[in-house]
């Protein structure tokens, strides 16, 4: 097929005389083109194969470009016979069938919704539009944040007006426009402005804004959501006219708009007029056959019957007149239209039906004919039989339905008015103003007004200018207007029940008949006859067709159609690729990693990762050949025999000041700061207010008043918020002030019985002895030439000092421990090793072998509680609360399995009784479990109900595949039980 | 490309950071800070002072950024000039410092950030902590169009790679400041990133 | 707990209770009686919905069909008011109804019958909660969708398809593996996959080692799943109706009576309600309720939001969740990818959210599934859930005599719709709680005896 | 997608840059000990969660990190006033909530 340059897929495929672009879901009729732009319900393609393939675009909306790929997002084979059956499937059918056999029927061998899932699977197969793409996204995505002064939503004639009023203001100005070309409709019709075709109007608007400071325009980009305080997201295509795959840079970018004002010139949406058989390809909107007309040349058929209730749709009768085609007749519904448009149709010999309604299209694969009949006055009824006029297209115009969904999502509802025959706008407040079709303006020169005034306004709302308008509006050569009728579903010889299918949603197949039977049994809400129904649900959003089934469900109701009134329409105006919302926060950017100093060593010496926060941790260091648990034993043997070196800069580190630093601390923790000696460290324990373990850590007293904290490295925020949180809002009169230095410091633990030893090497200014520097004190000194602070913790038992360094030399420092411990073998160890070797001397990991609903008593940390504080801590009265000291709760205890080569899972479920029925009473679980090298056995901690009472019982693990691990309840501290290693 | 980069990334060398905490509605805290630093703290939120290397940022109502050249000691000095409720802490290990020139530095900053960094918002003087892609981050703008941008040191990776990424449609190129002044364009051959 | 499903039982006899009520249902086609809404039936005679009932009025061009419901006006006074027409005030109303006998029900509903939550949430059926007390409570109303539909005679369109949780670290692992153990001891359904296990159930899902977050493996529910929700809130309707239930819709309650105590009935738009029990059911404004009542709850409403995409062909066939990477995802039978986003940080009532919600979720969404990036969002909404501190329900009496709440759902209340229903209707019959919702009265805030399931939630609170 | 003067930045500044930290003026109080486990757990738990205007505590994180309060209407969504933690609460404007 062959298309021009400036074509839509659309209007290129009515060109080449296409003019069945689906098949109905339901019905399997065919269907054509309706629309030609966001509206179109019926023409869905996927474009192209592979990972680029895009499914469920509108031909009226996809720009063509040289060797474009298209086919329709097809039905399959189940609607041939969906078209005969479908006369038993109403609205709602699914909710009354397919519920499968009583039991009683099936005794018990089926499974009550087997039917439905049988029916089901078939029922999937046949809905659906398009395919995934076969493959990952070639493309990329970004978003991008503006703010402006005044975002004007729309360029067609008050759009542009208003952005020009606004932008002589000065004011920062974004006008966003879903075409490619700024002008609206006024690129469809064949209006002129001063005399001119308004093309020039348009262009010279464009060439005056494209050239003012602060004014940036976006064409083909559709703002898709409109959400609190002004903030609005555009989808900008940048590249999906040229191909499918983005040849260089980002195929769509998501504005993320902060808009002081916004100018809705979102227009109106011509209105279907809903009559038997109105879906054969053929019936189309009149304002699309006139773009397709006016716009890309292309005439949709031979011979138009206009059927219309206002006088602009003559302009398709006079377009197509003047192209040198054929009207068959214009049927109007108004009893005596008048009017400069209806003159010069009627002046152009045109012959004029008024008073009659096209009360059903003939033909079946497209439009052959219209059958009309003249309307009785409520427009309820007919007065004559139908008589039969040929033509092949029938352009129908019911009116226009203002483009308010952008206003609808702030959540401002819609009113109905009656002297406009539509929805407007409600009240959007001081934010936001309307203008143009979308308000209600039915000629140019008030879209132009309308414009001009919103864009005054809105600037001087954001302080530009002075609110009156500076603008022109060139002459428009409209003749006036007579009021449009309302008709929303043109009466038939049958009733609406027996009428062949009257459809109100295409993309959906929701036909009158479907309103009223929902109405018929009870779905009276427009909300339970939308979903009831699936009015509107479709990709379209009911764009076109809402309007009409609120108005039918008003009449089969009885009431207005103010009552009845609309459903609220959702975020996006028109789909939006997901990459688009995504951006770049995929892949490689899908959440940031956080890196230590010494990243890079870890990398090029073999580490496997473990994810800690957005931390990246060595897990190990395998060594050729090596299974993760071989490594894992040799870190920790090298640690308990001779020396190894952790990467511990991960940890939260907060340094704390002030003459009331000690009080805060008390505050915060289970246990006492104000006492600890200058140089000394203390282990504490943090509470959330409900007495349930939060955070723990080591916080060393510097100076009188100031101390450095150190959290776990996943809490580390957490914690730091939460600290700021108590002082700022409960404390503030305390003297304390809170700076973050988790990222200043760079942290290697240097740990085992010749740590010492390997230090000395490279620190010679302080005095490692182990009287002079004992466990539990900090030092300053310099390590490696780098001033550095080393404290003597340790989280494995053994001797250990940790020596921090300013991080810009952490790698430099980390080198220089490293090259000292060759000699001793010193090994690098990951976090496995690290866990293990803490669970060896039974320290508990928050969040591990804690969860949040274990209580210092549980952990069996009672040691670091100190209840008779002045102050108290935070979390101190929970522990008091009855469910807290019930005698049964969680206790953390340690297993030994009964066969030492067994690991326990982590996460196993320990029971009494293994062999019982399901609910199966459970004692506990198991919390850390791991192989000890040094043990030569498994080891494990859990947590077990009235466990510290428990010691010497025997637990059972049942596991996925039917075994069970039978376990000894031991004390959790399985090594060096007195804690000597560590003071040597 | 013929018209030059739209955007040049410029890492500074180490330098010295600090954080300070006090009461700038004192002027023996704002004087003790300019007798130690040389520099004032800004009591405009949202601004920063500077005087030759120095800096000081406004982080919030009584919390400032201080920078200077490497191996400047401010700590012990800061202490003795100050009395009554304040904090210095060093802080020179957790920052990185990039500065970001060229015709559109500014849309790396809107890719990354929500904030309005119009230059009629955002004049030199200015600086404001914000959202930087999925990290938090300082940005300053300076006197010559250019802006600095400071970020902790564990998301330095992840964040010179977002700035490239975001200045590839542009033009990127990657260079380096000295470690002497955050901004001084030191014109060292720059290198392409990709 | 010896609880179980003893239970059960006594819906099937109810059952056949409700069976006898519909044999005279052939006599039952003047729909002008049921459309007046005045008649004052016990047992509505109701046509009973089927393949043949769908033949006999398509022949008839379905101009017969009765109203599903009727249209009341209502009493001056009921034994029961519940606020709240949503799936959990309609199902309370029905089991009341029918297990309990107590037909003197009002459902009183000041927009239109399962237009919050129950029409907003994602539909996603499952009852793998880590606590003993929660996994007894949803499991048991796990094992009542696959009868329901047939209970009701409404299609709910249950679709047991499985539901997947991902594990992307090994602390997430740790939690799984825990929590398919308690599973599996309580009788529940569970197991764990790995890596190849996941690729094979869900052929789209990012399985790279290479991934940020890397599918380390997950647990995987075989018995849970989809429903259709609006089915769930009007078969739920229409089985409570024709058991004589009052549903009064566009009817807000403004005022909650209380004297001495003791609660007297409801104010609402269309006159005062006297009833001696007053049953909220309202979710996310359950909190503007109790305030009615001069009572404070631990809750706080929040958007939770959700999406669609587009409708596509079937290329996902079971509901994959990932707590870490945040989102939860199934396709409907329309094929559109019904996408469940987090919870916003605050409080709000106005059934939308942040968009940065909506924007972290497609992250995710796009990471897991990079062949979903090209695919496009067609609508995003959010609905007002009422989140408790525990991430459970609270069902119970109130210091309040005769005033009942059962909420706190938060963002998981539509898999338990039935057995929350019924629990709460029993509790409500025998001025007590039904055991299964003992553990849930509002008493464990002031024990401490909090069940914490916010592992099992699912979402980012 | 609020926009929140901050009253420390004195700038209005997106929502993402800041952190609700629940409802504002819920003093911890001066002597837990001598409550009683329902005095305690309606400190903990129990909240107003009003339709309508709401007093919130919120935290500029990525920004002044201060915490400060906030008067805004859970309904419209519109911040009534932002004002300093310590300051009391400003009364909601009266009877137009809906």
């Amino acid at each position: 097929m062959h298309g021009f340059a400036g074509d839509t897929l659309a209007s290129a495929l009515l060109a080449n005389g296409v003019s069945r672009v689906a098949t109905s879901f339901k019905y399997g009729r065919p269907r054509g083109v309706v629309g030609h732009g966001a509206e179109e319900p019926n023409a869905i393609v996927q474009l192209g194969q592979g990972g680029a393939s895009v499914p469920n675009l509108r031909a009226t909306q996809v720009e063509l470009y040289d060797g474009l790929d298209a086919r329709p997002c097809s039905r399959s084979k189940a609607q041939r016979l969906a078209g005969t059956f479908g006369r038993f499937m109403p609205a709602g059918f699914y909710y009354k069938t397919f519920m499968g056999a009583p039991q009683r029927w099936t005794a018990g061998v089926a499974r009550p919704t087997a039917l439905w899932t049988a029916s089901e699977h078939v029922l999937r197969r046949a809905t659906g539009l398009g395919r995934v793409p076969a493959g990952n996204d070639p493309d990329t995505y970004d978003r991008f944040n503006r703010h402006c002064d005044v975002l004007v939503v729309g360029a067609g004639p008050a759009g542009l007006a208003a952005a020009l009023e606004a932008a002589r203001s000065g004011a920062r100005i974004l006008i966003a426009d879903e075409q490619a070309e700024l002008g609206g409709s006024l690129l469809d019709g064949s209006y002129s402005l001063g005399g001119e075709h308004a093309s020039k109007w348009v262009a010279d608007a464009v060439a005056e804004l494209a050239s003012s400071a602060d004014v940036d325009l976006l064409p083909r980009s559709t703002v898709a959501g409109y959400y609190d305080h002004n903030f609005l997201t555009i989808v900008e295509r940048r590249t999906d006219h040229l191909g499918l795959v983005a040849a260089n840079g980002t195929r769509q970018r998501l504005h993320r708009v902060r808009a002081g004002q916004v100018v809705l010139a979102t227009g109106a949406i011509e209105r279907p007029l809903v009559f038997a058989n109105n879906d054969r390809p053929g019936v189309m909107m009149a304002s699309s056959v006139s773009s397709y007309l006016n716009r890309y040349a292309v005439a949709v058929g031979d011979e138009l019957l206009l059927f219309t209730a206002n006088d602009h749709a003559y302009r398709t009768a006079l377009d197509w007149q003047r192209a040198g085609l054929a009207v068959a007749a214009v049927v109007d519904c108004r009893e005596a239209p008048e009017g400069g448009l209806v003159d010069a149709v009627r002046g152009a010999g045109t012959r004029v039906i008024t008073g009659h309604a096209v009360t059903e299209a003939s033909g079946r694969r497209r439009v052959t004919g219209a059958m009309i009949a003249p309307l009785g006055p409520g427009a309820d009824s007919l007065t004559a039989a139908p008589q039969h006029i040929a033509c092949d297209v029938i352009a129908c115009s019911g009116g226009w339905s203002p483009t308010l969904h952008l206003s609808s999502q702030t959540g401002t509802r819609p009113r109905w008015h009656e002297s406009a025959v539509a929805f407007l706008p409600g009240d959007l407040g001081k934010r936001a103003l309307c203008a143009g079709a979308v308000a209600g303006a039915r000629s140019l020169r008030d879209c132009l007004e309308q414009g001009a005034l919103a864009g005054a306004t809105a600037a001087s709302r954001a302080g530009f200018g002075s609110g009156r308008t500076t603008f022109t509006a060139p002459e428009t050569d409209e003749p006036s207007q007579a009021p449009s009728r309302a008709l929303f579903l043109v009466p038939h010889p049958k009733p609406v029940s027996r009428a062949p299918k009257q459809f109100v949603d295409f993309q959906l197949d929701v036909t009158a008949a479907d309103i009223e039977l929902a109405a018929r049994e009870g779905y009276t809400s427009v909300e339970h006859v939308k979903r009831y129904t699936a009015l509107g649900f479709g990709t379209d959003q009911g764009k076109l067709g809402n309007v009409n089934g609120v108005a039918i469900l008003a009449r089969t109701l009885d009431q207005d159609i103010a009552t009845t009134g609309t459903t609220m329409f959702r975020p996006a105006y028109t789909p939006v690729t997901f990459g688009a919302i995504a951006g770049r926060d995929v892949g490689e950017f899908h959440d940031p990693e956080r890196h230590t100093p010494m990243h890079a060593w870890h990398a090029s010496h073999g580490a496997m990762w473990e994810d800690v926060g957005r931390w990246k941790r060595p897990w190990y260091y395998p060594r050729p050949g090596e299974t993760m648990q071989d490594a894992v034993n040799r870190e920790c043997l090298a640690a308990r025999d001779a020396v190894a070196v952790l990467d511990a800069s991960t940890l939260g580190k907060t340094d704390i000041q002030g003459t009331d630093a000690a009080e805060f601390l008390d505050r915060v923790y289970t246990i006492g700061f104000r006492k600890l000696a200058v140089g000394r460290c203390r282990y504490g324990l943090m509470l959330r207010e409900d007495g349930t373990i939060f955070d723990d850590g080591v916080t060393a007293r510097l100076a009188e008043n100031r101390y450095l904290m150190h959290t776990t490295t996943g809490n580390a925020e957490a914690v730091f918020a939460w600290l700021e949180r108590w002082h700022q809002t409960e404390w503030p009169e305390l003297d304390v002030y809170l700076t973050s230095v988790t990222d200043h410091w760079a942290t290697t633990a240097l740990v085992g019985p010749e740590s010492r030893a390997v230090l000395a090497r490279v620190c010679d200014d302080i005095d490692l002895s182990r009287d002079a520097f004992r466990f539990m004190d900090v030092r300053e000194g310099h390590v490696a030439g780098i001033a550095a602070r080393v404290f003597r913790i340790s989280f494995s038992g053994e001797l250990s000092f940790e020596v921090n360094v300013c991080a810009q030399h952490g790698r430099q420092v980390w080198d220089a421990i490293v090259e000292a411990g060759g000699e001793f073998g010193i090994t690098p160890y990951g976090t496995e090793a690290m866990h293990v070797l803490r669970a060896e001397k039974g320290f508990i990991i928050v969040g591990q072998d804690s969860d949040t609903t274990t209580t210092p008593h549980d952990a069996g940390m009672d040691w670091v509680v100190r209840r008779n504080k002045p102050f108290g801590f935070l979390g101190d009265r929970s522990l008091d609360v009855s469910d807290h000291r019930r005698e049964d709760r969680l206790q953390l205890v340690g297993l030994a399995t009964t066969d030492e080569d067994t690991v326990l899972p982590e996460g196993g479920q320990l029971v009494d009784k293994p062999e019982a029925e399901a609910p199966v009473p459970m004692a506990g679980h198991v919390t850390s479990s791991y192989h000890s090298a040094r043990l030569g056995r498994s080891i494990a901690l859990a947590m077990v109900k009235s466990g510290t009472t428990r010691l010497g019982d025997t637990l059972h693990c049942p596991l996925a595949d039917g075994r069970t691990v039978s376990a000894k309840i031991v004390s959790p501290v399985f090594y060096d039980p007195d804690g000597e290693r560590q003071n040597v | 490309m013929s018209d030059g980069p739209g955007v040049v990334m410029r890492e500074s060398g180490a330098r010295g950071w600090w954080n300070l905490r006090g009461d700038g509605d004192e002027p023996r805290f704002r004087d003790g800070v300019a007798a130690v630093v040389g520099v004032s703290p800004p009591i405009e939120p949202c601004t920063w002072h500077a005087a030759g290397d120095r800096r000081a940022y406004w982080l919030g109502p009584d919390e400032w950024l201080l920078t200077a050249e490497h191996g400047t000691e401010f700590e012990s000095p800061l202490r003795g000039a100050l009395h009554g409720r304040c904090s210095i802490v060093d802080v020179s290990g957790a920052q990185i410092l990039v500065n970001l020139s060229g015709a559109q530095a500014g849309e790396v900053l809107r890719k990354s950030s929500p904030y309005d960094f119009h230059p009629r918002r955002f004049p030199p003087g200015r600086c404001v902590q914000t959202n930087f892609a999925k990290a938090t981050a300082l940005v300053a703008a300076n006197a010559d169009a250019s802006f600095d941008v400071v970020f902790r040191r564990s998301y330095a990776d992840y964040l010179r790679g977002w700035i490239a990424d975001a200045g590839r449609e542009y033009g990127f190129l990657r260079g380096s400041l000295g470690t002497d002044h955050p901004t001084r364009r030191q014109r060292q051959p720059a290198q392409d990133d990709d | 707990m010896e609880i179980s499903l003893t239970t059960v039982p006594r819906v099937r006899k109810a059952r056949k209770r409700s069976r006898m009520s519909r044999t005279n249902t052939s006599r039952a086609e003047n729909c002008d009686e049921i459309r007046s809404g005045t008649t004052d039936v016990r047992r509505l005679p109701v046509e009973k919905y089927s393949l043949f009932s769908l033949v006999k009025h398509g022949r008839r061009h379905h101009e017969t069909w009765q109203r599903a419901w009727r249209d009341p006006s209502p009493k001056q006074s009921y034994d029961t008011v519940i606020v709240g027409g949503g799936g959990h005030g309609l199902a309370t109303a029905y089991y009341l109804a029918k297990v309990h006998g107590v037909q003197d029900v009002a459902v009183v509903e000041k927009g239109y019958l399962g237009g919050g939550n129950t029409g907003r949430n994602t539909t996603i059926v499952r009852s793998n909660y880590l606590r003993d007390e929660a996994a007894h409570l949803y499991d048991f109303a796990l094992k009542m969708w696959p009868g329901l539909s047939q209970d009701l005679n409404f299609n709910v369109m249950f679709s047991p398809r499985g539901v997947l949780s991902l594990g992307h670290t090994l602390h997430d692992m740790r939690e799984i593996e825990r929590r398919v153990n308690a599973n599996r001891l309580n009788g529940i359904d569970g197991r764990m996959l790995d890596t190849a296990d996941v690729q094979k159930q869900v052929p789209l899902l990012n399985c790279s080692p290479d991934a940020r977050y890397p599918v380390l493996g997950a647990s995987w529910q075989p018995s849970g799943g989809v429903a259709r929700h609006d089915a769930v809130a009007w078969g739920f309707a229409r089985a409570a109706d024709s058991h004589g239930v009052d549903l009064l819709q566009q009817t807000e309650v403004t005022g909650i009576r209380v004297r001495n105590g003791t609660v007297e009935g409801v104010e609402t738009s269309r006159g005062f309600i006297a009833a001696r029990k007053v049953a909220c059911v309202a979710a996310g404004h359950s909190g503007v309720l109790a305030a009615m009542a001069g009572l404070r709850l631990p809750i706080e409403s929040r958007p939770l939001q959700a999406l669609v995409s587009e409708p596509l062909k079937p290329c996902l066939d079971t509901v994959v969740m990932s707590n870490a990477v945040h989102c939860y995802i199934s396709q409907s039978d329309k094929g559109d990818l019904v996408i469940g986003a987090g919870a916003d940080r605050y409080n709000g009532y106005g059934q939308r959210g942040s968009f940065s919600t909506i924007e972290h979720t497609l992250e995710a969404v796009c990471e897991l599934f990079p062949s979903f990036s090209r695919v496009r969002m067609n609508r995003h909404w959010g609905g007002i859930v009422d989140i408790c501190p525990d991430a459970c329900p609270i069902i119970g009496p109130t210091p309040v005599e005769g005033l009942y709440f059962n909420c706190g759902w938060g963002t998981g209340g539509f898999k338990a719709t039935p057995g929350s229903g019924y629990v709460f209707a029993d509790t409500l019959a025998n001025e007590r709680p039904h055991p299964l919702a003992a553990p849930f009265t509002l008493e464990r805030f002031a024990s401490g005896a909090l069940v914490d399931e916010h592992g099992a939630a699912g979402v980012a609170h | 997608m609020l926009l929140i003067p901050c009253p420390f930045c004195r700038e209005d500044r997106s929502e993402e840059e800041f952190s609700c930290a629940g409802e504002a003026h819920i003093a911890r109080p001066e002597k837990p000990a001598e409550l009683s486990d329902h005095e305690w757990g309606d400190y903990l738990f129990m909240r107003t969660n009003p339709r309508g205007p709401h007093r919130e505590l919120w935290v500029h994180t990525a920004g002044c990190r201060r915490y400060f309060n906030v008067l805004r209407d859970t309904v419209s969504y519109e911040v009534l006033v932002v004002y300093e933690v310590g300051q009391p609460p400003p009364d909601p404007p009266g009877g137009d909530e809906s």
